[in-house]
Formats: structure tokens, C-alpha cells, sequence
């Protein structure tokens, strides 16, 4: 199944989103979750950007912050909710929220 | 062109997952999609009408009456809503009340659905 | 359309919240959904329950003695009463040292259900049989 | 005796830290305590009168009414609870609505102070 | 200081509890806080029962979830509501929610 | 009873929900206080952001654009311009990788006030000196 997770915190509190099988798996980016693709935490770049062929970060939720969407990790693309939607109905066929 | 239910039960907090939900509706119907939208437990304490916009809180009124007008079909679990004391007289017009099946009954008909927990 | 499977994950206790019991009230609500559509068009929920979710479904809980609102355990019996499938992560059991025998049973009520406890990988084909994910 | 004041920002949700506060405010006055009691954030939203007691779903006015006769105080955020779409007339009667300096002039006259955040 | 600090979750999402000076630390679990009392995870009882001189649980807690008073570690004193009153007021001077 | 002292423990980040900004505005609202306590009496909280809790701060947030609220950073000129303490925890801040050049200041505004990147041994000082701790 191609299945695309949200995930809107820098802490995950489970370790669910590693269970699921990584093929088709997508992770998109974003609240508190963009930081996954910002910033390191104690100078490692988040295990999460490991875990899913496609990662994608919401433009919003990175400028909100006062950061710029340059400052992304070159593994993820960043998406506007418009492109957001074409990602949901293209790329994948089941979403979940963490 | 698709159909995207989204059922949202997080309360209304400022740049958090109920500010994303109205968003992506809006992103979605923009682009020709058809978008139902479903509150549960605290979101539906967003229904309330005449609420008052003040910059350093989130409101949701506005926004609901925007998606409203571009044709988004909001629902509001009826038993969560009035256990917060807001009747359907003093609800947002064109927000419809029904119980949890009606989101079952949307699903059925999605292409794709985002189903945002938490509190 | 025919039928829809749908797979409702619940990752969080159940006295999270309001979220992780909503869960289960909106899984209940597939018997009445065919008001709302067309004939022969039904709706089948899975109930899953994994990682954290498997925590708060012991017998013998006092929630209306002590808060005046329905317990879990009333509600996980009338899954089974209305034929809910309803699954428990058995890996996630054996985490929070939870054994089988605490977990209600509607026999007495006459349901023909209980509630299953399988490994992940039963809960993983629920994923990927049903035509959407709800993760609670 | 001593006087306890409690910050509540929670919503209204089972059996959780919004419950938690009514009824450690409960058992604090019953043992002659003062209490003091400040709704801000999404708990805002519990003032509304008119909840209905649904088995299935938590309410907080029965709760808000005992502890009012009890002589506890209660506060709630002016600012956080219109932006809701609630006005002071449709608010359980008793309840103080006010500024956040109610709560910082609270605490300066308490004994214990439990702030309890989350949504 | 005599610090109570309130644990309301059995996953704590962060390091700042350990981070606390244990001497006069007071840890009430509460609400899924009551699981570090009653359930081993993965064979281990909770880290947090070290990590202060004085834990007490919330008897309504417990029993709400179907657990019994008996269940939890030795080490945990359960207390009703009234007794948590007297905690805060006699045990602690400072309180804090996590 | 003269000054109170209160420390404010942030550990959630800014964009986290309502509760983490509404901790800068409960600390801002010290300045009103007065009205409704006794002549002499006064309350001064100090501000701390530790773990989480400094994330949310950088210059330059575009809330009021995307979103149409305050930014946080405009809540934290606030802070500034009403000199309160405002204490930021070192150690959080190098784990996240978060430069202090990016915190804003409100020099222009007139504001004698910086925000303070301070070990956290410093903030753990206002949490003992204080009378209440308020943890967000």
C-alpha cells in the first residue's frame, strides 16, 4: 500500500512509524514535525529521514517559524498545501496522522 | 477530481492541527476537489457562531464560513457538541449536526481520508 | 461501491483522552450507516489496538462509580455485541507485561465475539486490506 | 489552612487533567482550604451554561456549580473565552470572567500554586 | 526546594525530569502517569521510580483503569484526592505538571 | 507580602498549541497586576525556556501573514519591552543546533532588554529563588 504518515512533532512518542514497511511508505512534515528536516538534535540529522523514500515538509509551517525553506535537508521536498494536495491524491492512496 | 474527508477532533489552538485541517480543505476545494469535513470531541467546540477575532488567539468561524461558501460540507458530532452546551441555534448557519455514522457515510465515498486525532 | 473496509489504529491509552475513545464509539457507528447510504453499500471497521492503545482495557474498571461517564470496558463489550472485529496487539501486550485474561468478554451479554489478540503482522494486513487508515 | 490556586488551560476531555483539577479543588475545600480556580486556553470552553450530561461524554458544569457553592473561585480568561463565540451572558452564572492578572493576583496571595498546561 | 512534580504519561516526551535535584524531588503520578507504578515495560519497572525519594499515585487513577491500589510498586504510596491535599500542602512547598 | 517571585518553565515549543504563547502573555500581564492586589505588593516572574521550549524563537515568523495571529516573536519583544527577565536555556539551545544570532531583540523599539542565553544551572536557580514554579 502506498501510505503517507504525517507527523506534526519533533519527539515521537512511539515506535510505530517504524514498524510500517518502507517501499511505497511517505512521511510528510509538518507543525512541530518540520524541525525533522531543519535542525539536528545534538548534531545528528533525525533518524525519521531514513525511514521513507519520499519525505515531503510543509512550506506554512517552516516560515511560520522564521526559518526559510532552503533550510531543509536535501532529502526532503518542500510543498505548499496546494502541492500538498497533489501529493495526498497522487502519490499515495492511505494517509495517517501521528 | 477526488473527494478528500477530513474528521478533525483537536480543539481550536492557534497554528495547530485544526488551523491544518480548514487549510487543507481549502487547498483541496481550490483545486476542484470535493472535501468533507467532520469535528469530534473538542473541535467541535468550533461551531459556536459569533466568535470574536482577536489577534493573539485562533478563531475558526471565519474560516468555516469561507470553506462553507465554497461549497466544503462541515458536520459537527451533535452529542459532542451539545455536551458543551452550544445548541444548534447558536451555531455557525450551514454547519450541519448529525451523529458519527455521517462520517462513516462520507468516508464511503472518499478518495482519500485524514483522519487528525489528538485533543 | 459495496462494502468499505476501513482500519481504525488506536495508538494512545484509552484514558488518553477523548480521541482514543471516540475511536471506538465511531467503529460502533458502522451498524446504523446504512441509513445514509445507497443500498447494499456498507461500511466494515477493524478496531486495532497498538503500541500504547493496548493500555486501559482491563475488567473491573470504575469509571462511572467515579466519574459518571461510561467506562472502556463497556465499550469494548458493545463492540462485540454488534460484531465489531477487534484486535490487540499481541507484541505490545507482552511489552506492558498485560496478560489475555484481563480483558473483558461480552459472553454473558450473548456475543458471539471476543476480542482477538494477534500479532502485528494480523493487524498490518488489516492496514493494507482496507481501503482507509484512521489513526486515533 | 491554606489557600491553593490552580491554573487550568485544558479542554474539556474525559478523565483527564481538566477533571483532575475539579476534583482536586473539590477535595482541597472539603479539608477548608481556600481555592482558587483559572480556566485559560481551551478549557474557556467549559464555562458555557446549557452542557447536557451525556454518559458517553464529560461535562464540567454539574462540577463547576458544586464547587461555586463550595465557595471556590472561579476565573475565566475574558480574552479566550469570546474568541470562542462565548458571551459572559451564556456563561454558568457565578463564574468570574477577567484578565490574566486574575490569576498572577491569585497567586500571590496562595500557599500552593499547581499551573497545569496542555491542550 | 521541596519540589512535587506531577507525571500525567507513561512515554515522558522529554529529559527535564532527570534534570531536577532528587534530594527533596516528590513525583505524584497521575492519570496514565499511574502505569510507571503498576506495569513493567519490557520486563522493567519504570526508571522514574529512582529518580526521587518520595512517589505517590492517585488511587482513582488506578481503579479507573480497573487496576487495584495492591498492583503498584512498593516503593509508590497511593493516595486518594484528600490524601493528595495533604501531600501538596504538608510534603511540598513548589509544584509542577508535566 | 511584598514581592512574589514566580518562575515561568517552558518546555513545549512555541508552535506547539495555545498553551506555550499563553505562558509569555500570563508573564506579560504581570504589569497590570497591581490593580488588584495592596499597595507595596507586586508579582515578578522570570521567563525560562528549557528543552523543547526554546524552539519557536528564530527572527523574521510569518504568523501574522499565514495565520493572521501574533507571532512569537512579537510576543517576546513584548517581554522586552515590559522588562521582563527572559532566560533561555544554553545547553537546549546548542542541542537543537540554534544559533543565539537568530533570536530576535527589540532594540529598535526602544527596549533596554535581551533575551539571555543562560546554562541551565542559571534557570534551575530562578525555579529555587521563586516562590511558585508555573511549568507550560
Amino acid at each position: 500500500m502506498k501510505l503517507a504518515v504525517f507527523v506534526s512533532d519533533l519527539t515521537l512518542t512511539n515506535d510505530i512509524l517504524s514498524r510500517l514497511k518502507k517501499d511505497n511508505l511517505g512521511i510528510i512534515l509538518v507543525q512541530n514535525g518540520v524541525y525533522h528536516a531543519t535542525n539536528k538534535v545534538d548534531g545528528k540529522t533525525s533518524a525519521l529521514l531514513d525511514q521513507a523514500p519520499k519525505i515531503y515538509a510543509l512550506s506554512e509551517d517552516i516560515q511560520i517559524r522564521g526559518m526559510k525553506d532552503s533550510d531543509v535537508d536535501s532529502r526532503v521536498k518542500v510543498v505548499d498545501y496546494g502541492g500538498l494536495v497533489d501529493v495526498i491524491f497522487n502519490e499515495f492512496d492511505k494517509l495517517a496522522w501521528f | 477530481m477526488g473527494t478528500l474527508t477530513i474528521g478533525c477532533f483537536p480543539g481550536l489552538v492557534g497554528s495547530m492541527a485544526y488551523d491544518f485541517s480548514l487549510k487543507l480543505a481549502e487547498a483541496a476545494v481550490d483545486k476542484g476537489h470535493k472535501v468533507n469535513i467532520w469535528f469530534s470531541g473538542n473541535a467541535t467546540g468550533s461551531v459556536k457562531a459569533n466568535q470574536k477575532h482577536l489577534k493573539d488567539y485562533s478563531t475558526g468561524e471565519k474560516y468555516i464560513k469561507t470553506l462553507l461558501e465554497k461549497g466544503v460540507e462541515i458536520c459537527t458530532c451533535e452529542a459532542c457538541t451539545v455536551a458543551r452546551g452550544v445548541k444548534k441555534d447558536e451555531g455557525i448557519e450551514g454547519v450541519q449536526w448529525n451523529a458519527m455514522h455521517w462520517y462513516l457515510a462520507k468516508i464511503h465515498g472518499s478518495d482519500r481520508v485524514l483522519q487528525i486525532g489528538g485533543e | 461501491m459495496g462494502d468499505v473496509k476501513l482500519s481504525f489504529v488506536v495508538h494512545k491509552p484509552q484514558y488518553k483522552g477523548e480521541t482514543s475513545r471516540l475511536a471506538i464509539t465511531h467503529a460502533i457507528a458502522y451498524q446504523t450507516v446504512e441509513i445514509l447510504l445507497d443500498d447494499g453499500d456498507t461500511v466494515t471497521p477493524t478496531l486495532c489496538f497498538i503500541g500504547e492503545g493496548v493500555l486501559g482495557f482491563d475488567k473491573d474498571q470504575k469509571a462511572m462509580d467515579l466519574y459518571g461517564i461510561t467506562s472502556t470496558e463497556a465499550h469494548l463489550k458493545n463492540c462485540l455485541l454488534v460484531d465489531l472485529n477487534v484486535m490487540m496487539c499481541k507484541e505490545d501486550m507482552e511489552k506492558y507485561g498485560i496478560s489475555e485474561d484481563v480483558l473483558p468478554d461480552a459472553d454473558e451479554m450473548g456475543a458471539d465475539m471476543k476480542v482477538q489478540v494477534v500479532p502485528y503482522a494480523e493487524i498490518e494486513k488489516t492496514m493494507e486490506e482496507a481501503q482507509h487508515v484512521l489513526f486515533f
